[in-house]
């Protein structure tokens, strides 16, 4: 099937318009080429393409239920985010260009931004990037800018697929990085300390770290801010219905991966990055930003501002080339937000606290061990006494996913990462270990 | 309209959640964030607000949306639905990298792999990644790529070559891979100036960078010569498939020579906007660049799939996992539902469309290129704005005839640009109405440009002042 | 707008069937149908239309929705997401009684037969059906009962009985299953005249039918009596439930003496009224009654459940199921969600808007009985019609203000009512704006009356002439 | 939880606007009786409330597929119908009443008015009734007041349940209801006829039969109307894609079950009844109608009419008690005859036939006998040489509903009735056919 209009009638109206004979005259000027399509077939009906997909969503043999996490998490989504984000007017507009046409995006956009400057406790942050991971690479590239140094610290309790993806944008130019190894799973903030000199740009890390723990960052961050580096850190924005938040530790970039905030995990994306900073950084954002400002009658317009930075005006001297961004899934972060609320999200953070730590209890009751020092939110690393692939396996075998082992990142071989959300229920924690148990 | 943090009332609440199943723990105080200012509303009027916001927007699904280089065609409402199916929504992704796991995601994977086939069948590439999550970031991908690949030949590369038609992201992209960008001006014909090309070219050169059709919605007759001039200096050809819709199905970038291609999907392939995202920019490469492509990778060997997370020749991850997912699936349903025939003729129609829009209004406004456009035309509002009548002015006269306006002022090389890009999926009698809206603007432009100072009247708002924005910087609600 | 059949052009197509897989047959010559006109449109088109006239409509979710014997409250979005579950959705009704095909339905009868437990305990019910489609449809079910009750006790009774002030259903019911209504004027107070009443009751009678609280918005203090009375005479006591929500987990009909209730599950339980319908009018009765219940129903027996399809004495069918299934559903879950505490809570918050409403505007309208109100008030603008602005002119007056109009010109026992039901979902802030706009009503009223006549101003028609609607008698499009 | 906004500080002055002190002063008039819950508990979450009717549907154990009809259809529901009728516009808005405030509603229920005449070529019709049964049971009636007769002849080849919603209605009121058997499957002509004196009313059929034969009743109701009955039938909206029609038969008043028209089988409802009748009967009709007139401003506008049967005005003297309809169900209709459009609905009935006789070449080739006598639409009644039942039974141990056993209604204990849709593939056509001929 097409999704094209025109009759035969129209179309040969339209040819003559256009003083061509037929369609393929307007293709004169393009090679002719018979293109061999062996793969792609003849098109189908819309009933037949959803069995399609709803046939391959199948093939996806389902979990009873699971505790991944590190980094992408499985929370609640409130009704209202899908319905919201399902209105034609939302999905169906361009990126607000015409101002007058679109402030049902503008304004929720600037809504979007102040949530995020909220929720982060800092000043400025634009209207989305792509994912967390590559809302820290440009974070990085923005202290670059700012500082005009050429050395990077990065802790290595950052999320190492973020850790790749600053590494990836980072390989083509002419920037020293460095990443510092950690004391078992815990930042060694001494080593951090120790290599902040006055050629480095940033030092980056990540709370809570992506083995679970929450530290204070806020010593080291003074300490840097004495020789002009900056703090870029990565954030799990749910976390911060309870934790210190960066603008408090004095981050000067703090990232993230909005995923939680609303969105599906959906195999990966779509997500959103945030990206939020200091006023004073405001021209070295990438990213569309949302201003306020009053229209010819004096009302209150929201309109896109600050374009000069980006690359439709500024070309090979903007902030970031970035043009497309994932403005629904952050308006599905406000929505999220909205639903819970300033009780709501201290609430679910600590409901989320609450049933990791019992499930920290568990655990150690059956003789394991967590490895993390310090406080956790939701997520934690637990150490057996054999390989956790292992382990893993067994309890795949019985439709649990139990975590992310950590060899897979370069950790060692007896470690998971597991992660507990609201999600989880204590019947199934108890299950789960009692699982365990028998298998230990 | 109120901002959502200024209906909040201290003690509301819209969501709920589920009761706590176990003892609830303190979190310890020293690490405890202080307030958190977020609007505190019932769900009614959280609905309200934002149901009433989105009715402020214009949409393709309310509107024609003739915004040039945007390709605003309709969505099918079955891509919307297909992409709501539970098994894929709650999939983490994970699972394609964690032991003996790949049988719980491989219809995810499958999708993938079946996508990137057809994608390298349409564009005529022969490998492709969904990893990139915007056309930019596909750029950046394909650059990177490039970048990638002459450094395994030892071969210092040091500029970028684009068109001055060029979308900005061009530039932009070559640039955050270290390239200096050289930018070569276009001919009387509105493509790329051979000759200056020559001058240009040179073993310094990583990359031609070419959007074909043009920004100015023509198809460069000489991209096979510039193709094989650039590889006669060993420099890639980089296609950005912003414009794929004009051609699709009826040439393919790589028979045209082109090494690396980005797709723009939410343009070419019937995924929305979503009012500036997401998109998706999967890209494609010839065999010889296969092993730059990003990780992780979905493959097929021999019959079965594979994820390739380690690849020492990898440019390395752009994403965390495969892209945006769920875009990816609608732009596969898409091209599934359309088939050979359907995609073809889509380019077909889209190309019609634009001329006929072109045909009608030539004879209004002044057209700097007048030849067979593709799937955009280009017109040029000078002598209006002279008149007193800008771009401006007539996209805010546009908004009250119940049209989204065209892009304005890009591509950058036309003065006063008027760029309409009507897609395949508008009908006739819609393109009419729209033609002789413009029509109208122009006998008022010559009647009384004054007028158009009072556009938009119909709108909740009316010309914001961009430049009090940009001074005053209230990027955040003052609460 | 133009009418969808206007916009229709020959040849176009939204909606593509799969392929046909065997051979195509012709259907004899000699049976079949001559051309059909149905609108010929593209997909984008069709949405266009139907989304650009859905803007046209006010609703809960976009506006304040006071309309008076309506209780139009917020729908929860969840109700809409639950209902939309494809176990549900496609589940066949004829697996309820097909052999051996109850396991695959299980689920569903549970959901039913949980659901009649529970509307049994708010109500005061012994047992329930869910089979009536509407309030109006759960009336004649219930008068049915109330007759076939009479019958099996050779009982002729001609007669039932029915408040001035009540819905019209109610009369219209009762005609429907062959009774004489007789009305019972109303009292000072507004409720029934009890006086009255003893001087219609007697063996003739086959039922009381009240709404209680009223449609002033009343309660009927003396129900207790009433209910004694109409049981003196072997008459029995129909709850019309349109107005559960105000008295809901406060006080149970089945307590204050009713034998048979109906519920309007779209008005009190949360499932939106969809621009008319569908509702679900579940009834409820005393355990003496259960026998004549219609068929088919789910019962739970022992452990199990059983579907119910023959039974002498009930009164057959009244639909072919269990009636509107999914607004059951969201009915119950509604119900779920709230639990006992929510139920209650619900109810005095309707009471508590509704008696803020009336104490705010009445200096300023009159009320006709001025009395604790409980979920709705009604005022009477018959004043405010002598100096030319009549209730209709307040309803167009408020529509330009944002509000959907009250229910006006009902109860018929009111001189120009004007009926007011806030519902609990809504906001102070709501109820003031609104009170606010209807006393600058009051004062336009006074100062310049023929400003009225002007209203709605904002709307895309104003005033449409009634009678000549009715004359013309054009029902479908002149094509 | 709960939906209601308001916060302590609200209630207290909202209290003291009212003269109160506490909310309960307000219930004063109530007697007072605590109710003692014990079914219904605590309210739940949202997420609970989901996972609570979630775990509800799974306990439906799914078919693979099926062959049931019977009145009710399985049909494939183009996704702008789900769309279109998730419009907060459309099914948050109450019964439109206020014209300004609802031409949204208004001219989507005239253009379904519109929709249902052409497709049945008849004058008038109304914004819908609850169902197909109580449609044909409405119009029963209606054919009495019109002819102010006292006895309905009804065919027994007439859905079974539709005839016995007709046998309720009528009960209570002082009319003869004689149905008329079937001669095997199909309805007696000759006896129908006979049957038709000056005291009849309305004579009652329904096309195709409820056994799936198609019939042109023309002469008999051309014999009927000589004697001033009138025609009343129920008919199968999708067989008129290709049938004739009730109008070109002559009926006076046709309806029928909208179910199949962009309306999910869901368990038996919503749906929506039709009743389509000719222009010199609407004020007989029962039900909202909608009518075109101008505004103020000669603006063409939709405003409900003859409002003066309905019951709220006309009270125990209105043309029917129905006050709430399916004007949503009506607006899916809608927007399915949109989109299958013209050659659409055509293409889509042919479809069905040709499917079905398929299904029956393939069950005669096994050595099984149709029962029809005449054309069948979609639908067909095949008889075995042993109990239905057992058939039933053996094949819905392999997840197949193999149709309705018509013992069931009375009819023979070996027969089945067999739906074939589009949704059929031929593949499980031969399937099931191989499965019957392995057992029979």
């Amino acid at each position: 099937m097409n999704f094209c209009p025109h009759t035969p009638e129209d179309i040969r109206e339209m040819c003559s318009v256009c003083n061509v004979n037929e369609v393929d005259d307007l293709f004169k000027e393009l090679p002719v080429e018979e293109i061999d399509f062996k793969k792609l077939g003849k098109g189908i009906s819309e009933y037949e393409g959803y069995n399609l997909i709803l046939n391959l969503a199948r093939k996806n043999n389902l979990l009873s239920y699971h505790f991944l996490g590190a980094g992408f998490y499985d929370h609640i989504i409130p009704s209202v985010v899908d319905f919201v984000a399902s209105r034609s007017e939302f999905y169906t507009a361009y990126t607000p260009y015409q101002p007058e046409c679109s402030q049902g995006t503008l304004q929720s956009l600037f809504e979007y931004q102040t949530a995020i400057c909220n929720l982060t406790d800092l000043e400025v942050t634009n209207a989305s990037l792509y994912d967390g991971g590559t809302a820290l690479a440009e974070a990085v590239l923005m202290s670059l800018r700012i500082t005009k140094r050429e050395k990077i610290i990065m802790d290595k309790s950052v999320n190492p697929i973020y850790r790749n993806i600053v590494k990836t944008y980072l390989k083509f130019l002419p920037y020293e990085l460095i990443e510092v190894e950690t004391e078992e799973i815990e930042p060694d903030f001494g080593k951090i300390k120790s290599l902040l000199d006055s050629n480095v740009a940033c030092f980056v890390f990540q709370n809570p770290t992506f083995y679970g723990s929450v530290h204070d960052w806020t010593d080291l961050i003074n300490f840097a801010h004495e020789k002009n580096i900056l703090a870029v850190s990565s954030v799990y924005p749910i976390s911060l219905g309870i934790v210190k938040t960066p603008g408090k530790m004095g981050v000067d970039i703090a990232t993230g991966e909005g995923q939680s905030l609303g969105n599906p995990l959906s195999f990966g994306g779509p997500y959103f990055g945030f990206l939020v900073t200091k006023k004073v950084y405001i021209r070295n954002m990438p990213g569309r930003i949302v201003g306020e400002t009053l229209d010819r009658n004096n009302k209150r317009a929201y309109v896109l501002t600050l374009q000069a930075r980006e690359q439709h005006i500024k070309r090979h001297r903007a902030t970031s080339n970035i043009c497309s961004n994932e403005g629904l899934c952050a308006l599905r972060a406000l929505v999220y937000l909205c639903s819970l609320g300033k009780s709501g999200l201290k609430e679910l953070a600590l409901i989320n606290f609450s049933k990791s730590e019992y499930m920290k209890k568990k655990l150690i009751e059956i003789g394991l061990v967590i490895k993390n020092n310090a406080t956790t939110f939701n997520e934690f690393v637990v150490k057996f006494n054999r390989p956790a692939k292992e382990i893993f396996s067994t309890l795949l075998s019985k439709n649990i996913a139990f975590g992310i082992p950590l060899y897979l990142f370069g950790g060692s071989e007896n470690d998971i990462l597991i992660n507990v959300t609201e999600k989880m229920s204590k019947y199934n924690i108890d299950n789960v270990c009692s699982i365990l148990e028998a298998i230990l | 309209m109120k901002l959502i943090f200024e209906e909040s009332k201290s003690g509301r609440k819209s969501f709920n959640l589920p009761k706590l199943d176990v003892n609830l723990k303190n979190f310890p105080d020293e690490l405890c964030r202080s307030e958190l200012n977020l609007p505190e509303i019932s769900e009614l009027d959280l609905i309200r607000h934002f149901i009433n916001l989105s009715r402020l927007n214009f949409s393709v699904d309310t509107q024609f949306y003739p915004l040039g280089s945007c390709t605003m065609k309709y969505n099918p409402k079955i891509l919307e639905k297909a992409s709501n199916i539970p098994e894929f929504l709650n999939l983490h992704p994970f699972l394609s990298i964690l032991p003996d796991s790949i049988n719980r995601c491989k219809g995810a994977l499958e999708l993938i792999s079946d996508f990137q086939d057809i994608l390298c069948e349409i564009t005529g590439m022969d490998c492709a990644t969904t990893s990139p999550m915007a056309g930019a970031h596909g750029e950046l991908t394909g650059i990177m790529i490039i970048s990638s690949y002459h450094k395994s030949k030892n071969s210092k590369r040091t500029k970028v070559i684009v068109p001055d038609s060029s979308h900005g992201t061009n530039p932009a992209s070559a640039s955050m891979v270290g390239y200096e960008v050289v930018t070569i001006p276009s001919n009387s014909e509105g493509e790329m100036d051979v000759d200056e090309l020559k001058k240009h070219l040179d073993t310094d050169v990583a990359a031609v960078m070419m959007t074909c059709p043009n920004t100015l919605g023509l198809f460069e007759k000489n991209i096979k010569e510039i193709s094989d001039l650039a590889h006669s200096v060993g420099a890639l050809m980089y296609y950005d498939g912003a414009n794929l819709n004009a051609i699709m199905g009826k040439v393919r970038p790589g028979d045209l020579g082109f090494d690396v291609i980005h797709v723009n999907v939410h343009k070419t392939f019937g995924t929305p906007h979503g009012g500036g995202g997401p998109g998706a920019g999967p890209v494609g490469v010839k065999k010889f660049l296969e092993d730059f492509l990003p990780i992780p990778r979905v493959k097929r060997e021999d019959d079965s799939l594979v994820v390739v997370s380690n690849s020492d020749k990898s440019i390395g991850h752009v994403s965390s996992f495969f892209g945006n997912f769920a875009v990816i699936l609608k732009a596969y349903l898409y091209i599934k539902l359309l088939g050979t025939d359907g995609i073809k003729y889509s380019a077909e129609m889209a190309v019609l469309n634009a001329n006929y829009v072109m045909n009608r209004l030539k004879n209004y406004l002044k057209l700097p290129y007048d030849r067979t456009c593709m799937h955009e035309c280009v017109f040029s509002l000078s002598e209006m704005a002279k008149k007193g009548a800008s771009a401006l002015d007539f996209a805010k006269f546009l908004i009250d005839r119940g049209f989204h306006p065209p892009t304005i002022y890009f591509p950058l090389i036309v003065k006063e640009a008027f760029m309409i890009e009507p897609t395949e999926t508008e009908s006739m009698e819609t393109l009419d109405k729209f033609v002789d809206a413009i029509i109208d603007a122009v006998k008022l432009a010559e009647q009384n440009p004054e007028a158009f100072k009072e556009f938009p009247k119909t709108t909740v708002i009316s010309r914001p002042d961009e430049t009090k924005a940009a001074k005053d910087l209230i990027v955040k609600a003052r609460l």
